[in-house]
């Protein structure tokens, strides 16, 4: 249950140009999470910045109590976080609903063959995502592709890499992998007919990546991100329109019906 | 200690509910807040059919304040009434319920179908929501056609009738002064104010809808001196003080300036436990300047003030 | 890069000036801006005879604002265009007088005696000043009223003719109308929103004056508002844009919306030098989005934008 | 002249309950500054708090180019002031007008006794003023009255010993020094005829001393606070109600025109 708290910051180190990762010392956070949900962060005391920030959980370790986000600095409030290096900081989460974990009860065989799909910053939910899936014993089924404008700004391949998973690299110029969208990687892929996809990155990217799969007949996931006030369903701000079975478009609320939704119901 | 204050009818145990819209139905914050230490919830705008609401994005963040353009997004009256008012109802606290409508007779038929739900305390009636073209602010921002729907809302339900006032108009006091006179048990003020903020990148306006309504504490100076004009004009009918309040000190400015009670807004998306915290504060502040009654700070900051043009 | 603009006749090398009385006569911050980079100097409020202003406190500090109280203190139109316009004139910059007044008769007077005055590039009508019974706001929230003023303004100088609206009306582009009208030259807004802060300690309003303006980031939502609706409804008017400008981004915001020119207020307390990081700003801008006029982008978040409900 | 710098923040630390010292690497302000005046300070990036915070100038190293500030945290802007302790300061100063130092040209003899008086926080900036008049040589004839509220709280009386002045303290609840309020050891000393009084502090203390001089004859300069915008003159907001020699009336701006004025013309 998610929960309004004050989080020690147990560390804060820039890993890349402008992205930051900061550690807070949250057992209950770190209990509750699922990978794909948020925390709604005060950033400051005054009121300018004004509104919470959302940002994914990006690491969880349930033994000592420690969870991670990581982030890039792209307005005050982002840039507020990045100063702090210490001391305690205002949260609320786990928020939203994250990523369908498959088990072997939902889908027959849990060992159904699984991309990750991240583009810049948007990996940073799913390091969490691979933690978990590296938890279940199928590892050998999924794949990591990671894209980003340039090997500097790649974000957390190594680390994922040590998880143990085989990952895929594409940046905008060439200077890591495959010169070319991360989606080219992905068009490759889905020639194997993965059994589902999760993804997170810009819109762009995951407006492809929905079309792809749909043309490909393939299931997954995406990450969306929306302007949030509340983080809990009250105002009615963060919508994402989206349409059901029958094609019917209504919104639907990226901080409790999402962050996360099927592939498929997103209209872009 | 006595904090609890009678709003036109509706009698909150303290001067503390919630602004329209920014607590959704109460049941969301339920997680981070005791919803029964409320003086009284204030549920989002009610329209007789649902309403979808504007396209994305719905809001922006300016300095100290926020715009939004959610467009008055609900499940409709009926679906109000049939499931949502059963869950409220069972905890005891007042509920107010904000209206809105197209036509007099759109207010006309919400405020009906709500007359004897339980739980129910009372009607807000929006007449001063920016961000839908038809009602809203058209009915807000006139004299004559405020007090025509004061009058439909009133003539057909027994519920008290708070109406909300719009700060974007030129002489505020004509407005309460006619709704007043159109029956209004208690006026509540203030709603956003309408603005825009630019996306100096990309050339346009940041709302999907352009204009927006401004809340948060930028406006709160606005609001409070909304609430003292109409206080002074009209003494004796109870005020529903609104605009920026995040801790009990700024809820206490809208008091000593005149309001009876209090609602906070956008303070609830800062922090969650905005309004305890003002209950709290407010109790705290009586005790330590020993007051016994809230109703002796209300419009105390009037007392002995003439303006130095009077 | 062409950044000139000409305001209704005044012809500015860029569109930066400065907000009238929050920059005083530009030689208090001859120490830290090179007056002479300016597009225009706007000069404080000038009335016929010299006014002491009102008692204090006159200022106080709201979240992302504050609320001022000054009324209209001035050394009266005589000084200023004896002793002061020299001064000012020998930097070659053009100087925009605001004026201000109890009657008809009192803005005409001021406007005859410096209509010829060196220097002097045109005048501001500020019929929008919250801070003094008479004259200010009271002219500003009526458009008879204000085509009144505007006509009597306009009768008896030759000077370029800025009027300068107020926010707290209704209908701001009746009011527009009515004084481009009566051949207002410009337009400028806006002036500050009436507000009031209580201290709670003292149970008391901060400001001596009760009510003051408040200004600052804080409303910049609604001025930018302004500019846009009264640009949308008369689009060859041209707009002076002020209210909350700190930076280069909140200028662009004004001109994309349909401001011909900026001024920069509140700001200039915070970074003495926000004009001139606007100036450069502007021009850094125009470089990196590759603009060569700055007229291409007046109005232009305008183009092809249509309310969701029109 | 005054000057808009970044001044490096070279050391902060607290004094006493919630009155810190920062000290700041500003050469130019060093040199040009004189007791009294002020700097306006940004506090932040953001436009919460917007206003600059005036605070005078504690003490002044014009050497080591070395200034210091002593404030007590009563708000936001001190609130974050507090926290710097390290990093660039936003600043404009010198401001104002400060105390006339009296020298052999002005007053036929520099040795005329002088009184300085202090009370709370209004202690911060006659430290500077103590500097420079032992910098005179006339140190013998400066006696310094200082008040708090207890002992905990009296500020600089070290300080001003260690300068070779004389200084008799006085504290609400008798921690320290004489029991009672400063302006009676003010009333004791008036008998003794100083030929000059500075004082600071609270608006009570200063409208009690005024009326004391008044009625003793002894001429003096007290150092008011009122609120500021611009700090310049510009926005004619500060503005303190004074009395010109013929009794009239009218309005002069504490940051331009003060914060110092003539003891005799502030009407209180
Ligand atoms: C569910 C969710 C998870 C996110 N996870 C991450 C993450 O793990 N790492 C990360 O770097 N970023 C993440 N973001 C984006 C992050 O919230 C924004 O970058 C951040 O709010 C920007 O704040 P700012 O003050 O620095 O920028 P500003 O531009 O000053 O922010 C102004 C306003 O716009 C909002 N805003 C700006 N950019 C975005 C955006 N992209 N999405 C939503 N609102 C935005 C801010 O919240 C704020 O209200 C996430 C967003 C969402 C919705
Ligand atoms: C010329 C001058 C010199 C000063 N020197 C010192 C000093 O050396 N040490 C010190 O501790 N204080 C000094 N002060 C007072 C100091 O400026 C205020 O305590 C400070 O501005 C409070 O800011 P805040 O944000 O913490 O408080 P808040 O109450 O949040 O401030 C809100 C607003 O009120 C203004 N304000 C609040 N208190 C005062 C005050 N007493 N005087 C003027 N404006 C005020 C602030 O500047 C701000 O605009 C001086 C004031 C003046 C005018
Ligand atoms: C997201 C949001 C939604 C709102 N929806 C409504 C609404 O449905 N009906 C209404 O009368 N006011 C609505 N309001 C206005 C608030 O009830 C309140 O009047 C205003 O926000 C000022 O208070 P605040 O500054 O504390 O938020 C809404 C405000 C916000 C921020
Ligand atoms: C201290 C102060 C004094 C002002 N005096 C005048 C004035 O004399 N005449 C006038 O037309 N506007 C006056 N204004 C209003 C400003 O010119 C401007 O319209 C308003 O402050 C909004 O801009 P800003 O937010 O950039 O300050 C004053 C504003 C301030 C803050
Ligand atoms: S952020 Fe408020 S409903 Fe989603
Ligand atoms: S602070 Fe602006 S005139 Fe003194």
């Amino acid at each position: 249950m998610s929960q309004l708290m004050m989080a020690e910051i147990t560390g804060c180190q820039e890993t890349g140009p402008g992205v930051w990762v900061t550690e807070l010392l949250a057992p209950s956070l770190a209990q509750a999470a699922v990978p794909g949900q948020f925390i709604h962060i005060r950033c400051g005391e005054d009121s300018d910045p004004l509104l919470r920030r959302p940002i994914s959980i990006h690491a969880v370790c349930r033994q000592s109590g420690l969870v991670k986000i990581m982030f890039q600095v792209v307005g005050k409030g982002t840039a507020w976080l990045a100063g702090r290096r210490d001391g305690w900081l205002d949260i609320m989460g786990p928020l939203g609903r994250g990523f369908t974990m498959l088990t072997a009860e939902k889908t027959g065989t849990a060992a159904v063959p699984r991309l990750v799909v991240g583009g810049g910053i948007g990996a940073a939910p799913l390091y969490f995502l691979l933690q978990e899936l590296a938890g279940t014993g199928y590892a050998e089924h999924v794949k990591v592709l990671l894209g980003a404008r340039n090997a500097e700004q790649l974000l957390i391949h190594n680390a994922v890499k040590l998880l143990g998973f085989s990952v895929s690299v594409a940046t905008d110029d060439g200077s890591a992998g495959y010169q070319g969208p991360v989606t080219d990687l992905l068009a490759e892929e889905l020639q194997c007919k993965p059994g589902y996809v999760y993804a997170c990155g810009p819109a762009p990217m995951l407006k492809t990546l929905c079309g792809m799969l749909h043309n490909a007949g393939v299931p997954g996931e995406v990450s969306v991100e929306e302007r949030m006030a509340c983080g809990v369903g009250a105002c009615l701000s963060c919508v994402c329109r989206v349409k059901d079975a029958g094609g019917l478009e209504t919104f639907r609320h990226a901080c409790v019906d999402g962050p996360v939704f099927a592939a498929g119901e997103v209209v872009w | 200690m006595n904090t609890s204050v009678d709003l036109g009818g509706i009698v909150m145990k303290n001067p503390v509910t919630t602004a329209s819209g920014t607590f959704g139905f109460g049941l969301e914050y339920q997680t981070y807040v005791d919803l029964q230490r409320l003086g009284a919830i204030t549920v989002k705008g009610t329209t007789l059919k649902p309403r979808q609401g504007n396209p994305p994005p719905r809001i922006a963040e300016t300095p100290s304040g926020m715009l939004n353009a959610i467009g008055l997004q609900n499940p409709g009256v009926e679906r109000v009434a049939e499931e949502i008012m059963p869950q409220l109802a069972a905890l005891g606290v007042p509920v107010i319920i904000n209206i809105a409508g197209d036509t007099l007779e759109d207010y006309a038929q919400v405020a009906r179908r709500l007359d004897g739900v339980t739980g129910v305390a009372g009607l807000e009636v929006n007449i001063s929501c920016p961000n839908v073209k038809k009602g809203g602010i058209q009915f807000g921002s006139n004299p004559v056609t405020a007090s025509e729907v004061t009058r439909a809302v009133k003539s057909v339900t027994g519920l008290p009738v708070i109406v909300k006032l719009s700060p974007n108009v030129t002489d505020l006091v004509a407005m309460a002064e006619a709704v007043a006179g159109a029956g209004a048990d208690a006026l509540s003020m203030i709603n956003t104010l309408v603005g825009i903020a630019i996306d100096v990148d990309r050339r346009r306006p940041v709302l999907g809808n352009i204009t927006g309504g401004l809340s948060g504490p930028a406006i709160r100076p606005v609001a409070v001196r909304a609430v003292w004009q109409v206080h002074r004009a009209l003494p004796l009918i109870p005020i529903l003080g609104m605009g920026g309040i995040m801790t009990a000190r700024d809820a206490l400015e809208f008091i000593l300036a005149g309001a009876t009670a209090v609602a906070v807004g956008t303070g609830n998306f800062v922090n969650p436990r905005a309004t305890l915290d003002v209950v709290d504060g407010i109790e705290q502040y009586m005790k330590e300047h020993g007051f016994n009654e809230i109703s002796e700070l209300v419009g105390l900051a009037q007392r002995d003030t003439t303006r130095s043009d009077e």
